[in-house]
């Protein structure tokens, strides 16, 4: 029994770190919580959903297609109103009412294009049988997802430390005046930024319908807070910091569903005020964020 | 110092528009109707959606249904009157549909009030409707606390009340001398929380013994884990109690681990079929166990309104689809209210209920026998049997096991 | 200091509060559906307690829905297990509010974003304690509430009348007192305002508590108006956006704002929910993204900036 | 501890992390001196500030004021005490009108509405006293600051880098402004960069470096002192 948990919850793990990797990121950018990172990750499974019904596109397929929707999206998110928020008096708190308004945006609209159904993608499209690591039987639809994820947050491994455009990113993660001042394009790389943050969140919403239950619009800020308890756990602003997240509360999810469920439900927004009030620059940062 | 009359002037202006905004919904009732205003609530979104507008589609049928043949016969004016149906829209949240409710009394003065789809819509109604002297027709609002001995303003109509719905159940796993073990998973609201207290009651001292119990939240979407643990309990038989989303997650799931169970029961494929057949395929549903309901379950002794066949055929005509079971329950309640209003002397809300009094037992439509308890106004006659999916040549069918006076055949046991 | 308005008997704004409450003491006499009245003077009272603390010290609680909830859990788990009468049940609603807030007090120390998503899961983790099936024999668990003894249409709608007063007389209070200024001062620059003398943790505090005792009044008193009711409808979190959405948008830290924002916003849901719900949360998302990008600081600044003081 | 002394602090530190902002930093001030606190970047200047208003709470070393130890204190009472300071950004209220930034403490320092309208006088605010903080330049808004402090009738006021960005006419009546502060009896503990403004002020200074204090006494002195050149070109 205790095998099986660990090993459910280390996929697990590894999942929720490619759910939250994206929120992360554009935090770390742009010194903003995406209210509406839930929501685009709904879109995400609404879109790869849609894209097996009309063509019975697997959700593996459909990541390339979900990564152009999204990192198009997230660049003209940004052009549309970061700018003329960042000018403002108190940038933080009207960005995140701002998202927190795209947020229902996004909501009402899903529930107005799909309407409230539930809807899943049978487990069968990645084999009917399932799989078996290490001595214990698994549906392959997580082995798939562990997978995935794992290849996601490599491929933000060398997006950010492998690339110029990378390089450029980090130093406006460090300082965006700074970075402005060396001549790199701020709004280039923070647009991009926000671009790869939300088409992470959309991958990761290909794969929800086997690792977080049926899609549905209103999933959005459940996801949300989830994603935010992951990063802060990890570390705020240190996209690889989400994986330590991940791990620590996809283990913790898997042991509190095995040995105190009807508790389970409430462990992210536990551990999110614990961290937020004992440690609250996560397990791996540095950074102090009191008032 | 000089704007302070400016502001006052505006307060007061607020305060003439809201009066004239509330003011103009309010609209008195006429002493002599010209036509009975049925009151109701729907959800077209939230959780309970499918399922109320399931409901709400069978009640509409059946209002086209009886002004087709020019209106329903009122006893208290010795003539045929239109029935003009008022529904709103509560988006599954209770706050607005207590707002609702209330706008359909104290605004529209509907003459017969009839609650949204199940407990929780239908829970903020109750109070209200007593409050006013209003007779709820409850129509699917199972929730045992509902019915109580000093309120004679509601009446169940189309379901029995949820403790009861488990007797067939238990009755049918008491003869099965096989299933020695039993594992109950079941989620935690008054539905199915009262049917999993029936079901441990009921199974006490049986040579069936309950070798997991555990409730889940409502909200639960994957039963994965869960599963892992029931195994874990060795059981015979998986009896899962859940609302729809439930039942297609845990069915969902199972599927997905490769587990295999000898029995596996679940709610709502007998009642919502073609959404759970849809959601999680025939190949998973074949052999499960579950309450079969009209339209699976073909009740032959109807005295009143149409007989199954007769409203499948029309209601596919109308709606371009199959009926479920709760587009049946809501044209069952349109019979029950026809029946009231057909046998009432008087309008009055208590006599309303008399008259159901009157008739309850005696009443047999295509949902089974119409009978309450005559004090609480709780439903009793609609009892639920126990079935089985059994893969026929190109569909499921379902084969009743459970009580014998309805049974079509044995229970294929174990499960292959 | 002249804080209190010269020539009439009440402090600025408080001839609008007892306007307004006037208004719903004389509704129900011409309309009928005081549900409607019922829940558009609960919004108004909570609107106002958002604005005590966002207002006023520009602490964002997302999770104030859970003062809300404890609140009616609080008012009816005296009414089921000690038996006090509806109206004592209430205080000691607010009081259950009120030691949430204590201890949750900690919170506080978090700026911004922070304070609000941490307050949403707060809120969220009395939830998940108040709906488990493991306290059914204190909380009922899930299976929710049912007060039918204690259901009293009128009283509860009268003791609602109460509580908006309250809301209304802690805001035209804070709007002409020290405390107020100080509160506004710690929102600017809480460093300095200790420079100034004011203890920002006492004062914030304060704000903080009296927040959540008006949230813990509306919650139980609601509790006490529907009888019946789930851990989901008194933990909703749409009743903390509705609150602050409808003080965003007429204007934070002012008395007027709320109330109109709560009127206009609280009459076009009811005005659209009733024909044509399925665009009102679009056109709240849209109303919220625009008031950030052209009008943060609410309808109130439009006033301002033609020059007319609002109270 | 000689009775003149407003203000003692002894054997202060204070560490970020590795660093030593404060190592040992001693000082003592009288009522109505005016003490010039100077040193390369980094040396400590702000953070002995910091220590002694309470922003910061120090490590090591004791603050004595009036003879009460207030090391231990809150922000807040040090103020009602009569310890108070301006920022080198400033940080008014800016919401709030120019006369409510002031009205805020005088609640508690218990002045009146004259003595604000005094205060703004004094700090050429008056004309601007129904304006939203936020409209003010940056030059009003250092003025607006140190009118803050002045209303919480401080005893001594803590100075913290105010001629940056001001233009000489400015300079010139800040100097004046502040050495009438002086004269009514308040201490000013004066952190400067513009050794040209603190030299119109005061003739002692501390100079410090790495959070030490390498020199007291007149700044002309200083001026020829070995080790002060040392580091203020070296480093």
């Amino acid at each position: 029994m205790i095998a099986y948990t660990l090993l459910a919850g280390l996929l697990f793990g590894l999942y929720f770190s490619l759910v939250a990797v994206g929120l992360n990121l554009v935090f770390g950018v742009m010194r903003l919580i995406n209210l509406a990172h839930g929501d685009f990750l709904m879109l995400g499974a609404f879109l790869a959903y849609g894209l097996y019904t009309a063509a019975g596109v697997n959700p593996v397929y459909a990541i390339p297609a979900e990564i152009v929707a999204f990192v198009l999206a997230g660049i003209a998110l940004y052009y549309a109103v970061v700018p003329r928020l960042l000018s403002s008096r108190d940038p933080e708190m009207l960005s995140f009412i701002l998202l927190f308004g795209l947020s229902q945006i996004i909501e009402a609209l899903a529930v107005i294009a799909f309407g409230n159904d539930q809807r899943a993608i049978p487990a069968t499209v990645f084999g009917a049988r399932p799989v078996t690591v290490f001595g214990q039987t698994f549906p392959a639809a997580w082995v798939v997802s562990g997978v995935v994820s794992a290849a996601a947050i490599l491929a933000v491994y060398l997006y950010l430390y492998r690339s110029r455009l990378g390089y450029a990113t980090r130093a406006v993660m460090a300082s965006r005046d700074e970075a402005a001042s060396t001549g790199i394009n701020v709004h280039r790389v923070s647009a991009i930024a926000l671009g790869v943050g939300l088409a992470l969140a959309a991958v990761a919403g290909a794969f929800s319908p086997f690792m977080l239950g049926s899609i549905e619009p209103d999933m959005g800020i459940r996801i949300t807070t989830v994603s935010f308890a992951v990063i802060v756990i990890g570390s705020l602003g240190n996209p690889l910091g989400t994986v330590l997240g991940g791990l620590v509360y996809g283990l913790g999810l898997m042991l509190m569903e095995t040995y105190f469920p009807s508790w389970a439900d409430m462990l992210p927004y536990v551990l999110l005020i614990l961290i937020l009030l004992i440690r609250p620059s996560g397990l791996l940062g540095q950074r102090v964020r009191l008032a | 110092m000089s704007i302070r009359p400016l502001l006052r002037f505006w307060l007061f202006a607020v305060a003439v528009l809201s009066v004239a905004f509330f003011g103009s919904t309010a609209v008195q009732a006429a002493p002599m109707p010209k036509e009975i205003r049925i009151g109701t609530l729907y959800a077209d979104s939230g959780p309970f959606a499918v399922s109320s507008q399931s409901q709400l589609q069978g009640l509409e049928f059946w209002v086209d249904h009886v002004n087709r043949e020019g209106g329903v016969y009122v006893k208290a004016y010795g003539r045929k009157l239109p029935v003009k149906l008022i529904a709103y829209n509560d988006r599954s949240s209770t706050t607005t549909a207590a707002t609702l409710y209330n706008q359909l009394i104290t605004q529209d003065h509907v003459n017969i009030l009839a609650a949204d789809f199940g407990s929780v819509l239908t829970s903020v109604a109750v109070p209200i409707a007593q409050e006013h002297k209003m007779l709820l027709f409850d129509q699917t609002g199972t929730g045992a606390n509902f019915f109580t001995n000093d309120n004679p303003y509601i009446v169940l109509t189309s379901l029995p009340t949820s403790g009861i719905w488990p007797y067939a159940l238990a009755d049918f796993l008491k003869t099965q001398k096989q299933i020695k073990r039993a594992a109950l998973l079941y989620a935690t609201n008054d539905f199915t929380g009262s049917q999993a207290q029936t079901l441990r009651r009921r199974l006490q001292g049986s040579h069936v013994k309950l070798v997991f119990d555990h409730g889940v939240a409502t909200s639960t979407s994957s039963y994965a884990l869960l599963l892992h643990n029931v195994q874990a309990a060795r059981p015979d038989a998986v009896i899962e109690f859940g609302f729809p989303n439930n039942d297609i997650a845990f069915l969902h799931d199972l599927q997905a681990s490769g587990m295999k169970f000898n029995m596996v029961f679940t709610i709502f494929p007998g009642q919502l079929f073609a959404l759970m057949e849809k959601s999680v395929g025939d190949q998973t549903l074949a052999y499960t166990y579950t309450y079969p309901t009209p339209p699976l379950l073909v009740y032959n002794k109807v005295n009143y309104g149409m007989g199954l066949n007769d409203f499948q055929q029309e209601f596919r005509q109308a709606n371009g689809k199959d009926p479920n079971f709760l587009n049946i329950a809501g044209f069952n309640t349109g019979l029950v209210i026809q029946k009231t209003l057909q046998t009432a002397a008087r309008l009055d809300q208590l006599a309303l209920r008399r008259s159901i009094v009157a008739f309850s037992g005696r009443l047999h439509t295509l949902n089974g026998t119409f009978k309450i308890d005559h004090i609480t106004g709780a439903q009793i006659g609609e009892n639920l049997p126990v079935g089985q999916f059994i893969p026929g040549k190109h569909a499921l069918t379902v084969r009743m096991l459970y009580p014998p006076d309805l049974a079509t055949g044995k229970p294929v046991y174990p499960a292959p | 200091m002249d804080y209190w308005a010269k020539g009439c008997g009440l402090p600025r704004g408080g001839w609008y509060s007892v306007g307004v409450v006037a208004l719903f003491i004389v509704l129900p006499f011409v309309y009928g559906n005081h549900d409607l009245l019922f829940n558009m003077m609960m919004y108004l009272a909570l609107a106002q307690g958002i604005n005590v603390l966002f207002g006023f010290t520009g602490y964002l609680p997302f999770g104030y829905v859970g003062f809300f909830g404890s609140g009616a859990y609080g008012a009816s788990l005296a009414v089921l297990l000690l038996h006090l009468p509806p109206v004592l049940a209430l205080l000691v609603g607010a009081v259950i509010a009120v030691l949430l807030a204590l201890l949750l007090a900690p919170l506080l120390r978090l700026s911004g974003a922070y304070f609000a998503i941490a307050s949403l899961a707060a809120s969220e983790v009395v939830y998940y304690i108040v709906s488990n099936p493991h306290l059914e024999s204190l909380t009922q668990g899930p299976y929710g509430i049912s007060l039918a003894r204690a259901y009293d249409a009128d009283a509860s709608y009268a003791a609602m009348v109460v509580v908006l007063a309250l809301a209304f007389g802690v805001v035209v209070y804070l709007r002409n007192s020290h405390l107020g200024l100080a509160l506004q001062a710690i929102r600017e620059e809480p460093v300095s305002a200790e420079f100034a003398g004011v203890n920002v943790v006492r004062e914030r505090t304060c704000a903080w508590l009296l927040s959540a005792a008006l949230a813990g009044l509306a919650g139980g008193t609601y509790a006490w108006h529907v009888s019946v009711f789930y851990p989901k409808s008194v933990f909703d979190l749409n009743i903390s956006v509705f609150a602050i959405v409808f003080t965003l948008f007429g204007g934070v830290a002012t008395l007027l704002g709320p109330i109109v924002g709560t009127l206009l916003l609280y009459g076009l849901y009811n005005w659209i929910g009733i024909s044509q719900p399925e665009y009102f949360q679009l056109v709240f998302g849209i109303v919220i993204v625009m008031l950030v990008l052209f009008l943060p600081n609410g309808l109130a600044s439009l006033l301002r900036r033609v020059n007319v003081h609002v109270p | 501890m000689s009775p003149s002394a407003l203000l003692v602090v002894e054997r202060l530190s204070k560490h970020f992390g590795a660093f030593q902002a404060l190592d040992g930093l001693s000082l003592k001030l009288a009522s109505g001196e005016i003490l010039g606190l100077v040193g390369p970047n980094g040396s400590g200047k702000t953070t002995a500030i910091n220590v002694i208003s309470g922003v910061y709470t120090a490590d090591a070393g004791t603050i004595h004021f009036d003879g009460q130890p207030v090391g231990g204190l809150p922000i807040h009472r040090r103020a009602h005490l009569g310890i108070n300071r301006t920022f080198q950004v400033p940080k008014p209220f800016k919401g709030l009108t120019v006369s409510e930034n002031l009205e805020i403490a005088a609640v508690y320092s218990g002045a009146g509405r004259d003595e604000i309208g005094k205060c703004l006088e004094f700090l050429e605010l008056a004309p601007l006293a129904g304006r939203e903080a936020a409209s003010l330049n940056s030059a009003q808004q250092k003025r607006l600051d140190l009118a803050r402090a002045l209303i919480a009738r401080p005893r001594l006021l803590l100075v913290d880098e105010l001629a940056a960005g001001l233009n000489p006419a400015e300079l010139q009546r800040m100097a004046q402004t502040l050495m009438t502060i002086a004269s009514s009896g308040v201490a000013l503990l004066v952190v400067e960069h513009l050794l040209s403004f603190l030299r119109e002020l005061t003739s002692r200074v501390v100079v410090m470096d790495a959070g030490r204090e390498i020199f007291e006494g007149p700044l002309d002195v200083a001026a020829r002192d070995p080790q002060v050149i040392d580091i203020f070109l070296g480093g």
